[in-house]
Formats: C-alpha cells, sequence, structure tokens
C-alpha cells in the first residue's frame, strides 16, 4: 500500500467541500480571501540568536494555492524561517504578514486559529493518545464543537486512508503512518497555508512518490498554499513550481525549478558544504 | 482493577477488624494512653506516660481505687493526628474511664475531643497551651500554661539577677514558644524592665546568622543584660550554639522546653543559661517526695526521666483519685465536678488549683535552673500568682 | 554598613551550603533529570555517621572522635555507599522511568532513610559537638567572622573547583558531562552508562558528607529529617539557577543564600516572620523572568 | 453501535465503576461496624477527593505540582471561618471580615466558600504562572505551598498563626466522604472527556505541537488548575469538618508527598490509577500498621517491630515503582467493555446495561 492515496481529479469528499468554502458557521478569525492580499509573507526579516544570525533580512512570499520549496544547506535557517511563519519565533527585524495583516508579535495558536498550520521534522505526535485524538485537538483548538471535531478529524482521516488507525493509540504508529497523521493533522479545519517540515525524511523512493502525489494535490483538494521544507531534491524538484534557497541566513536565489539547478550560486552553497540528496 | 482492589481493600480490612477485642472486668478501673509511642512525638509522650504508670503502681500498692485496681491500656497514637482518634477509640473500646492524649495540644486534641464524645475525663498529657484548658467540659490538661514560664523568668531574671534591659529571640515556629515569649513581654516591663529589641528564627532555619548579627548590633547601640530565648531543641539548642560561637556571652533566659541534658553536647562550654522547670531532673530537687518519685522511676525503669515534662501528670493523677474517691464513683461528670472545686488543692509537686473554665494550671512554683559545665543546679524558686490576662493568654489584640 | 558587610558575609556563607547541596543535587539532574528528593538525606547519612548508633538521649561519638584525617574520609565512605547503594537498588531499575516516577522513588529512598534513622536512632534531637574551635571569631577592622564561615566559603570553592577539574579533565568527568549534555548521544559514543552515572551518585554523596560537616559544625544538632530544608532550598536554587547547569547550581545556591539572609536582615519586624514568603515569591519572580534559570542550559532549552 | 450513546457510555462508565466500588466498601465497613475502620476509610475517602483533584491537573497536564495542597489548606481555613463559634473569633481571629467573624453558616455554604475561594486563589496564581513549563512550572507550584503555608502560620489576626483552630462542626461520617469522592471522580472523568482535558492531553504530550494545534496552553491548564483547586478546596473543607481541629502544618510537604506519591503508585496518566493509587496505599499503611500492633494468627500473637510501618511503606512504593514504573494500572482506563455490549445487544435486541469484568486500553 502506498503512502497517500491517489486522489481522483475532482478531489476528494467531504474535506475539500469544506476546505474551498471556509466561511461557514463557526468562521476563522479571520476572513481569507484568495487574492494576492491574502499571502502570506515574510517581510524583511532578520533572526539573531545571540551574536549568531539565523535569518538575515529575508523576504518570502507564499501565495494560496501554490506549492513552494524551501531549500538550502543545513544550518541555512529554513526551520528558523518556518518558526517565524508559525508564531514559534519572534523576527528581530521586519514583520510577517498575513492577508495584509501585521501578524509578527502572534502566538503559534493566533496563527494556527487564522489557517497557518505546520507538520514538524519530527512528527511531534501527542504519544499517548489515539489517532483520532491527536487530529481532533486541533479541531477543538479552533473552537469546534466536541462532535463537530470528531466528525472533522474521521473525514481527514478518511481521506488519507487511515480512518481504521483511528483507535490506535499514535506512539505505536509504523513510522510512515506517524507522517500521514502528522500531514492529516495539519490540514484539518481548512487551513490557508501549511508549511511541511522535511516531509519526505527517512522515505524510501515508493514512498515518496506517493508523498509527491499527495502534495500536489493539497492545493486543489484542500484549498491552500504550501511551504515545503525539504532536503530531497526530487521531492521538491517535482512538487514545486518556485523555489527559494537559503544559505546562512541569506536569500541566494529564487526561481522555477529549472532556474534554481542552474543557479551558479545554489550550485556553490551545495558544493560548500555537502552533496545535496 | 478497581473492583479487585475494592474486593482486596475490603477482605483485608474485614481481617483487621477481626483482630479487635474488647474486654473489661468489673472490678477494674481503666486508664487509657492514646499516646505516641512511636514518631516524633515520642520524646514528648514517653516520660509522662511511664510516669502515670508509677502512679497507678502506687496507687494498686495501696489497694486500688475505690476498692477496685487501676489498669492501664495502651494504644499507639503515632504522631499523627488521626491515628491519635482511632487510639482513643482503641482505648475506649478496653474500657478506658480516663483518657490520656498526647502531650501537645495540636497532636493531642483528637484523642481528647474524641474521649470526650464518649463521655469520659479526657487529659492531654503535658500540655501547655493555654487553650488545653478550655477545650471542654470534660477535659484537663496536666501542666501549667506556657505563660507562666516566661513570667517566672521575669520575675527572677529582674528581682535576683538585677537584669533591666532584655533582647527578646522568639523562634516563632509554633505556639509553645509564643506563650512563653508572651508571658515574658507582659511581665518584664511591668516590673520596670526595658525590652531594648526583638527578633525571630524559625527552629529548622540552617542558620541564625543575620539574626545574631542583629543581637551584636543591638549589644554595641544599647547596654544588653540579658537575651530571653523562648525556642526548643533541636533549633533552640543550634540557635544557642550560635549565639556563643558569636561570641555573645550575655546570661540567655529560656524555657522548660530546653530542660534535659541530652541537648548540651551541641553548646560546649555553656554557662550563663536559665531555664524554669518545675521539677529538677538534675538530682536535687528541694521536694523530698519529688525525689523519691524519681527513685522510684528509675528503679521501675531503669533510666532517669530526660527532662521535667514527666512528672506533672503524677500530680494530675493525685487531684483525680482524691476526686474519684470523694465523689464515690468513676463517672465522670461527679468527678469533674470535684475538681472543679479542688482550689490550692496540695499535690507533690504544690498546689493546685481548677475551676469549671480552667482545666489548665494558672500558676504553679517554678525552680529556676542555671545550667553550667554539663549539668543543671536549682539555684531559686518563683511562685507567681498574679492573675495572667486573657490578652496574655490567648494572645490577642497585640 | 558594618553591618550591611556583615550581612554579606553571613550571605556567602549560607549560600555556599546551599550551592554545595544544589551542586549535588545539580549533578544527577544533570544526567538522568532525576530531582533527588533523597540528598537531604544522604546530608542527615552524613550527620549520624559521626555518632556511635544508639538510642540513648545523649549522643556519643564514634567516628566523629577520630583524627580529622580519618574521620572525613570514614564521613564521605559512609555517604557515597549509601548514594550508591541507593542507586543500584531503586535507581537503576529505574533508569527508563518518567520523572515523576523517578521523583517518588527518590521520596520513597528518603522517607526510608528518615525512618531507619528513627528507628536506630531514636525520635530525640540529639546534641553533638563538631570542630567548636571554628566557632571563634576573627577580627577584620571593625568585622568579626566567625572563622566557621570562612571555612565553608573556603570548602565551598574548593569543592567547587576540584569538581571542575575532576570534570573537566578526568575520563570519568568527561563522560558524565558528555552525559549531561545529551544523554542518549553519549551512549552512542561509547559512554558507560551505569558507570558514569555511579561517578555521579559518589560525587554527590561526597558533596552530601561536606554539607553534613559543615552544617553540623554549625548547628550541633542532629535530627532524622535535619537534611530536608537543606534539600528543599538546594532544589529550589538548582531550578533558579538554571537547570542541569552545575555553574547554574553554585549560582542559585548563592542567590537562595543572599535572598533568605538579606530578608531576614532588612525586613521591617512586623513582616519578618514572612521572610520565607518573601523568599519563595521572589523565586516565583525569578522564574517568571528567566524561565529556563539565571544560566540556561542548551540541554533543556525547549527545540522547536 | 453508534457514536452519540458510545461516547455517553464511555463517559458514564469509568465514574460508575469506581463510585461503585468505594460505595461497596463504605457499606461492607457499615457492616462490620467498627468505629476505627470508620475513621479510616473516611479519611481515605477525603484523601482519594485531594488525590483525584490532584490528578485533573497534574495527570492531565504532566506538570507535577507541588502546590495543591495549598488549596487545601485555603479550603480548611475557609471552613473554619464560616462555621466556627463567633464569640471565639471575635477573640481570636479579630482580622475576618464582619461576615465571617460575627456569623456560622450551616452546610453547604462553608464548602462553597472553600471551593471558590480556592479556584479563585489558583485562577490569580495559575495565570501568573502556567506559562512556566516542566520543572520551572513545578518550582513555582512548590513555592505556592510555601507561601502559603508560611501566611497562613503567621497571620495571626487572619488564621490565628500556629495556634490551632477548633471546634469546627463535624459533617456526617463515610458517607458524607463517599459523596465527595465520587463527586470528585464524576468531576474528573467529566473533565478528562471534554475538549478541555483532550487539548490539555495534547500539551502534556507535546506543548509545541499542542500550540501548532491552535491550543492556548495557558487557557487548558488555567481551566485544570482551577477546577483541580476547587475540588481540593472542597476536600480541605470537608477535611477540616472530619478532623474538627486545624493547624497550617497538617497542609505541608509530608500531605503534598503522601498524595503525590498516591497518584504515581497509582498511575499518573489515569483517574483508575489515581483511585487504585490511594487505595493500595491506604491499604498498606493501614495492614503494616496492624501487624504493628499485633494480629493473632492461630493463638499466637505477630506484631512487627516500632517503625517498621514507616519503612515498609517506603520499601513497597519503591518496589511497586520498581516493578511497575508507570504505576500499578498503567495509564489504563476503566473503560466499557463495549464489544460485550454490541454482542449483547444483538444478541436481545436490546441496549445492554450491565456487566462485570474487562479492563481495557482507555485515553
Amino acid at each position: 500500500m502506498g503512502l497517500l492515496p491517489k486522489l481522483d481529479s475532482s478531489g476528494s469528499v467531504g474535506v475539500a467541500v469544506a476546505a474551498r468554502a471556509p466561511n461557514t458557521a463557526d468562521s476563522d478569525p479571520i476572513p481569507v480571501m484568495e487574492s494576492e492580499a491574502a499571502d502570506l509573507v515574510a517581510d524583511d526579516i532578520t533572526v539573531a540568536f545571540g551574536g549568531l544570525v539565523a535569518i538575515d533580512n529575508v523576504t518570502l512570499r507564499i501565495m494560496r494555492r501554490e506549492i513552494l520549496g524551501l531549500i538550502g544547506p543545513n544550518g541555512a535557517g529554513k526551520t528558523t524561517l518556518v518558526n517565524c511563519l508559525t508564531g514559534f519565533q519572534r523576527p528581530n527585524k521586519g514583520e510577517i504578514r498575513l492577508g495584509g495583516q501585521i501578524a509578527s508579535a502572534w502566538s503559534p495558536q493566533h496563527f494556527r486559529k487564522a489557517g497557518i498550520s505546520r507538520t514538524f521534522q519530527a512528527g511531534r505526535l501527542f504519544r499517548d493518545m489515539t489517532v483520532l485524538e491527536n487530529v481532533e485537538v486541533t479541531a477543538a483548538g479552533v473552537g469546534r464543537l466536541r462532535q463537530a471535531s470528531r466528525r472533522m478529524a474521521l473525514e481527514i482521516l478518511d481521506h488519507f486512508g487511515i480512518a481504521d488507525k483511528a483507535q490506535t493509540i499514535a506512539g505505536t504508529l509504523a513510522y510512515t503512518d506517524e507522517r500521514r497523521v502528522g500531514i492529516a493533522r495539519a490540514l484539518v479545519v481548512a487551513p490557508a497555508f501549511v508549511l511541511l517540515d522535511e516531509p519526505a525524511a527517512g522515505m524510501t523512493n515508493a514512498e515518496c512518490d506517493d508523498l509527491m502525489t499527495a502534495i500536489s494535490g493539497i492545493p486543489d483538494d484542500f484549498g491552500c498554499g504550501v511551504l515545503i521544507v525539504e532536503h530531497n531534491m526530487r521531492v521538491v524538484m517535482g512538487v514545486c513550481r518556485r523555489i527559494h534557497v537559503l544559505d546562512s541566513g541569506r536569500t541566494i536565489a529564487e526561481g522555477t525549478p529549472s532556474e534554481i539547478q542552474t543557479n551558479r550560486a545554489v550550485i556553490d552553497a551545495y558544493l560548500g558544504t555537502g552533496t545535496p540528496r | 482493577m478497581g473492583r479487585k482492589t475494592a474486593l482486596l481493600a475490603f477482605s483485608v480490612l474485614g481481617a483487621i477488624a477481626a483482630n479487635w477485642n474488647s474486654a473489661r472486668a468489673a472490678d477494674e478501673i481503666v486508664i487509657g494512653f492514646a499516646t505516641s509511642t512511636s514518631g516524633f512525638m515520642v520524646p514528648y509522650d514517653d516520660n509522662p506516660t511511664k510516669m502515670a504508670q508509677i502512679f497507678i503502681d502506687d496507687i494498686n500498692a495501696k489497694g486500688g481505687l475505690l476498692g477496685k485496681k487501676l489498669k492501664a491500656v495502651f494504644a499507639d497514637a503515632k504522631s499523627d493526628r488521626v491515628e491519635g482518634v482511632k487510639a482513643a477509640q482503641e482505648v475506649l473500646r478496653q474500657g478506658a474511664d480516663l483518657v490520656f492524649g498526647s502531650c501537645d495540644y495540636d497532636y493531642g486534641s483528637p484523642a481528647v475531643f474524641e474521649a470526650q464524645k464518649a463521655g469520659k475525663i479526657a487529659v492531654y498529657i503535658c500540655a501547655e497551651d493555654p487553650k488545653a484548658g478550655i477545650a471542654g467540659p470534660n477535659a484537663f490538661t496536666t501542666s501549667a500554661v506556657a505563660q507562666a514560664q516566661g513570667i517566672a523568668m521575669a520575675d527572677w531574671a529582674y528581682d535576683k539577677k538585677n537584669i533591666r534591659s532584655a533582647y527578646v529571640l522568639l523562634d516563632d515556629f509554633d505556639e509553645y514558644n509564643k506563650s512563653v515569649c508572651a508571658g515574658f513581654d507582659w511581665k518584664f516591663p511591668k516590673k520596670g524592665g526595658e525590652i531594648v529589641g526583638r527578633d525571630t528564627f524559625k527552629n529548622g532555619d540552617a542558620s541564625i546568622a543575620s539574626q545574631v548579627t542583629r543581637i551584636r548590633e543591638a549589644a554595641a547601640a544599647k547596654k544588653i543584660d540579658a537575651i530571653m530565648m523562648c525556642s526548643f531543641p533541636p533549633g533552640g539548642a543550634s540557635a544557642l550554639r550560635q549565639i556563643r560561637a558569636a561570641g555573645v556571652d550575655l546570661p540567655v533566659l529560656s524555657d522548660s522546653a530546653m530542660d534535659g541534658t541530652y541537648w548540651l553536647n551541641s553548646v560546649p562550654g555553656l554557662t550563663e543559661f536559665y531555664i524554669p522547670v518545675a521539677v529538677s531532673i538534675f538530682g536535687d530537687d528541694p521536694r523530698k517526695e519529688v525525689a523519691a518519685l524519681m527513685e522510684r522511676y528509675k528503679a521501675k525503669f531503669n533510666s532517669t526521666p530526660t527532662t521535667n515534662y514527666g512528672f506533672p501528670v503524677y500530680a494530675f493523677l493525685e487531684l483525680w483519685a482524691k476526686a474519684v474517691t470523694k465523689a464515690g464513683t468513676i463517672d465522670a461528670a461527679k468527678v469533674v465536678a470535684v475538681m472543679n472545686t479542688f482550689k490550692d488543692e496540695p499535690t507533690t509537686l504544690g498546689p493546685r488549683t481548677f475551676a469549671p473554665n480552667q482545666h489548665i494550671q494558672m500558676t504553679v512554683p517554678l525552680l529556676i535552673v542555671r545550667v553550667s559545665n554539663g549539668t543543671g543546679k536549682v539555684i531559686d524558686q518563683v511562685y507567681d500568682k498574679e492573675p495572667i490576662s486573657r490578652e496574655v493568654l490567648y494572645r490577642t489584640g497585640k | 554598613m558594618i553591618g550591611f558587610v556583615q550581612n554579606i558575609v553571613d550571605a556567602l556563607s549560607l549560600g555556599s551550603i546551599y550551592a554545595l547541596a544544589a551542586l549535588g543535587i545539580g549533578l544527577l539532574f544533570g544526567i538522568l533529570r532525576l530531582i533527588n528528593f533523597a540528598h537531604g538525606d544522604f546530608i542527615t547519612i552524613g550527620a549520624f555517621a559521626l555518632i556511635v548508633p544508639s538510642r540513648n538521649e545523649t549522643a556519643v561519638m564514634g567516628i566523629g572522635s577520630l583524627p580529622f584525617i580519618i574521620m572525613v574520609p570514614a564521613v564521605c565512605a559512609i555517604v557515597v555507599i549509601a548514594a550508591l547503594m541507593s542507586d543500584r537498588l531503586v535507581f537503576r531499575p529505574l533508569r527508563r522511568a518518567s520523572s515523576p516516577t523517578l521523583m517518588v522513588a527518590s521520596f520513597s529512598v528518603g522517607y526510608l532513610i528518615q525512618n531507619s534513622i528513627l528507628v536506630i536512632f531514636g525520635a530525640r534531637p540529639k546534641g553533638i559537638d563538631l570542630w567548636s574551635a571554628l566557632g571563634k571569631q576573627i577580627a577584620v577592622g571593625p568585622l568579626r567572622v566567625p572563622q566557621l564561615e570562612l571555612v565553608t566559603i573556603g570548602v565551598t570553592l574548593l569543592l567547587m573547583l576540584a569538581l571542575s577539574a575532576f570534570l573537566k579533565k578526568t575520563p570519568y568527568g568527561m563522560q558524565i558531562r558528555a552525559a549531561a549534555e545529551d544523554f542518549q548521544m553519549a551512549r552512542y559514543l561509547g559512554v558507560k552508562a551505569n558507570s558514569a552515572i555511579g561517578v555521579a551518585f559518589a560525587l554527590s554523596g561526597i558533596l552530601a558528607a561536606a554539607v553534613s560537616l559543615l552544617y553540623i559544625s554549625q548547628t550541633g544538632t542532629l535530627t532524622n529529617v535535619l537534611g530536608v530544608p537543606l534539600m528543599l532550598y538546594a532544589f529550589i536554587a538548582t531550578v533558579i539557577g538554571g537547570m542541569g547547569s552545575l555553574v547554574g547550581a553554585v549560582v542559585g545556591g548563592f542567590t537562595v543564600g543572599f535572598l533568605a539572609v538579606m530578608l531576614q536582615a532588612y525586613l521591617p519586624d512586623d513582616l519578618r516572620s514572612f521572610r520565607d514568603a518573601f523568599v519563595f515569591g521572589a523565586v516565583v519572580l525569578v522564574l517568571l523572568v528567566r524561565p529556563a534559570g539565571i544560566i540556561p542550559t542548551r540541554a533543556l532549552a525547549q527545540r522547536v | 453501535m453508534t457514536e452519540t450513546p458510545r461516547r455517553l457510555i464511555e463517559s458514564v462508565w469509568l465514574p460508575a465503576c469506581l463510585s461503585l466500588a468505594l460505595a461497596i466498601c463504605v457499606v461492607g465497613v457499615q457492616l462490620v461496624g467498627s468505629e476505627s475502620l470508620r475513621v479510616t476509610l473516611t479519611e481515605m475517602l477525603i484523601r482519594l477527593s485531594i488525590v483525584v483533584g490532584i490528578y485533573i491537573f497534574i495527570g492531565n497536564s504532566g506538570i507535577i505540582s507541588f502546590g495543591q495542597i495549598g488549596f487545601m489548606c485555603i479550603g480548611a481555613y475557609a471552613t473554619a471561618w464560616a462555621t466556627c463559634d463567633p464569640t471565639w473569633k471575635q477573640i481570636m481571629l479579630q482580622g475576618l471580615p464582619d461576615f465571617l467573624r460575627e456569623h456560622t453558616y450551616p452546610f453547604p455554604i462553608p464548602i462553597a466558600l472553600a471551593s471558590s475561594l480556592s479556584a479563585a486563589v489558583a485562577f490569580l496564581f495559575g495565570y501568573t504562572v502556567l506559562r512556566l513549563s516542566g520543572i520551572g512550572a513545578s518550582i513555582a507550584t512548590f513555592a505556592f505551598l510555601v507561601v502559603v503555608n508560611n501566611v497562613y502560620s503567621n497571620w495571626t489576626s487572619v488564621t490565628g498563626a500556629t495556634s490551632s483552630i477548633v471546634g469546627i462542626p463535624s459533617l456526617g461520617g463515610p458517607w458524607a466522604a463517599l459523596a465527595f469522592s465520587c463527586l470528585a471522580i464524576v468531576v474528573a472523568s467529566v473533565f478528562q472527556h471534554s475538549h478541555f482535558g483532550l487539548m490539555l492531553r495534547a500539551s502534556r504530550d507535546d506543548e509545541i505541537a499542542a500550540k501548532a494545534s491552535a491550543v492556548d496552553v495557558l487557557k487548558v491548564r488555567l481551566v485544570a488548575f482551577v477546577f483541580s483547586a476547587f475540588l481540593i478546596g472542597a476536600g480541605g473543607s470537608l477535611y477540616a469538618q472530619f478532623l474538627g481541629i486545624l493547624t497550617p502544618d497538617m497542609f505541608y510537604m509530608s500531605l503534598t508527598f503522601i498524595t503525590l506519591a498516591m497518584l504515581v503508585v497509582g498511575g499518573i496518566g489515569s483517574l483508575t490509577g489515581a483511585v487504585a493509587g490511594t487505595v493500595v496505599v491506604t491499604l498498606i499503611i493501614e495492614s503494616l500498621r496492624a501487624l504493628e500492633n499485633g494480629i493473632f494468627l492461630a493463638g499466637e500473637k505477630f506484631a512487627l517491630p516500632q517503625g517498621s510501618q514507616e519503612i515498609g511503606l517506603g520499601i513497597a512504593m519503591a518496589l511497586i515503582l520498581i516493578f511497575r514504573p508507570q504505576g500499578l494500572v498503567g495509564g489504563f482506563e476503566l473503560s466499557p467493555p463495549l464489544r460485550l455490549l454490541e454482542r449483547l445487544r444483538l444478541r436481545l435486541g436490546a441496549p445492554a446495561q450491565q456487566s462485570h469484568d474487562l479492563v481495557s486500553r482507555g485515553d
């Protein structure tokens, strides 16, 4: 069985429909319009830890319904940037904006309620809770009622083909299932943007193929923009229209996959620190 | 799991319960001891419990009370309040007519209240908290109020030691210490003395360095004749060690809780240390009967009493026996009615007084003991009969 | 002014004792994530090691009457053995247990020690005289400093230097540091976990013994729970200093010592009884301002 | 089985089972009729409501709080303020506000006062410190315990300082305690099955991921903390009315540690564990005490030496933890035997009500 289910062109039931019409009864705190103004933007931000500059004047824009790749050698500042875009790190300088609102000082839960969700490198499932509860937490967090939460969670699990594991304790899951639950958790309650931190780490090629299919489908099925941080170049080149490259905290290139592949600065950066996988 | 546990709980508890038995012969008067034989209260409860047994022996040697033998029954209160309740129930089940609770007011009260509820006379075996004297119509304590000790120190220090200015060091860890100092604070200025400074510490403090520094500063600024320290071992001993180590050689006045020699190693070469006690355990009590009592204690238990706290229970039991004889019954209400009429009633330890709302001694003769060279010596006796005001007794209205 | 300087010396001395106790707790926390509530009871064992076991009311010096050069190692050895035994019997079987389990286990060990001492030595506090000559004072200008305070501060500095040299220069020390930094990683790199932990327990035993001797020479009294308040203050010190950092433990110990002495010295009369409330209120403030402690460690930093 | 009745059964089953087990104990003891057993059982049930109260916060949030017994102190004293004799209060507790100093209030006002005061203090304190996590939060709660103890031990005009408060009227026996511990269990169970419980347990498992899941960690912790304080305050009130005498030192380190030990020995992660731990630790203590007092076997009296109760308890707790580091029930929760119910229903064509076994893995 593949990692993620193949999706038919119309997208999947329920979930996708809900995703395309997010402003129903209990609406998101921030209405997200499908226009340029609804983008998630890091505007000229700098982050320093003590004397060490992790991010240096970086500007990055994720648009609704696009898949943006974020790559760079180890220590380039990719995760720090994701942290800034999800409220886990406050930039020392510059702003984070969502749909024109300044979000720099928001807490992580505020970001999530505003429709920006993320996954983690380490998975970070709630290990002692069931798979269903793992996903349900988010629905509860944004204020859905108990019944609705459970229904939404079951739908998204179903979408990813893991509804049968709903009552399994998350800590006992196999690695690939853990990943799927992580992504399902990020996609419940129709986020506007989802930030995936190294979703393919440790996967076989076949598993990567399934993953790529699933990620490619996210903008259409869920109506949201995707930022993917990934070391696996096959995955990045395969799913992204646009790629942003960081090195030592600075933007060194931005463009289509083919532009990036031939960019001198990018090649230098990778050769300087090792070979990309 | 829950159910299995419950069943297990039930069966074990049942087994424990089945082990109880109770019996009382008709020709006996039973005295119940719901005091602690384990835990940290043992040092307080042990001596008086033993002393009471000597009284029982003495009475039985004389043929008993109302023609009946006295019999002691014991249940361990384990230095725990709830266990105190159970210990009282246990001795009551064994037919106790008189129940002793723990020495301390806090730890003795649960047992005392339980015994009163059963309509028996209940006695704190050596509590000095004034509240132990008003704990209920049938509740008594064998001792005098702690304030009397502070008052005795104030009297003696002013009259005999020519002390005019004192520095008060209070270990505010517990009630007893506060009561002693309250007595001193009341009496000393009244006599014309001046309290020139005061400070507090807590029994468990690792160091009283800043208190010592403050004493030294005060001594440099103004003449201090003595320090009044209200505390008990180990904290009191530790504080004294630190005071002496810091070169403060002023006379230190203290309280009965600092009686005994067991802690004296802590303060090598201690001199100029004075305590008020009901009885001297240093073998030099001026009263012949007390000395004889001490000998009987030694003979029966092969040890000397550690502190004077063991003795007052003997005097109390003398009064109780007298009241029982007079009433001709052991019925609590009738015996209490007789006891309430005792005024300056003589006992081995001196006169004792009770009143319906005063089941504790307000004034007792106290010996002043000077501690030096590792032992104590009776140097004087104080008997202050001035009534203590309510404010001083219950330390209200600062 | 003199009073103030005097208070500083007092605070340094009390802080030293807390710092030594905090080092013992911090060392084990660094490696095992174990908050060792039994550490205070190791201190108690060190104190009772000095006297002959007996329930008599007057204590008789046993090991305590031996010459200094034998007595100190003997007391250390007894505490170290107790510490190693507690590791072998209780903590080693619990290597993978969660931190509440470890904590309650250490509490059980402490409870066991306290009550065993109660059974062996009886409940009455004991008085002993250890090194009372140290109580004498040295006049430094108008300042009169008890030798004991100087010795306490000196011994603390010495032990801290010795400990840090041990941790930096010896192979065992480096293993302990590696384990404190990242226990799993250290295991992969071949650190023999049990022996490194054993050495750490032994070190914490020596630190506890040092605290016993300094503390007893100051107070001269023994009870079965004498180590408990020391442990609690040390525990607080370890946390506000920065859990897992040894420098932090020392800094925390001195901070707590200073808070206690200065508040006792400068609170107005009416409020002095509430000293502990102020000390612990200040602890909460320190934590709110610096949640990871005064000297935070990387090992504990929350990583996203 | 459809979703709604299943959820209903799930949330009712656990408190029902636990309460039933406790009720059986009470009935049993009443039948045996031993006064001492009744006292022991009452104390155990009160402690149970305290341990369950502690569980609501610690078990669900994963933050070890040393401070919960402070709420017991607050509740107990509030009860004394509301129930003691006014003439006594006018002398000893002059600093009390008029409405407390001059009056006494009948049940249930003292309990309501105790729990709401505890809850209010918990709200203020929790709001300040629950942004801390892990060991920092634990120390803050420990500091809270010390501050409460220090204030109650020295605030003479309001608490009587170290002086004991006496004359608190007593409230029922084991039955009142049973009612309270059952109430505590129901509250804990409802909380645990609620959204707040769900989010709080998420933050326990992974605080970062919980934040990323839109959980307002401070808020959910605060809710649990206040609920916990509410129950523990009521427990303190009950304890004051059980014992009739109060001093601040009753609510300090030793009670903190024994209640924490009960929770951890039973299993910190489940309500079943909290109950089992309290019962088992009490049983160990009582059995050792009985043995120490001596029991008669085949006409011979056997007795353990003095002090073996405490030493035995220390050893027993260490052994339990060594052999069951996750606690006696190891995170298991009594949950309804759904499959069995389903089968019964199919066979009988009606919803089944009773069943007598099965422990299955719960939350």
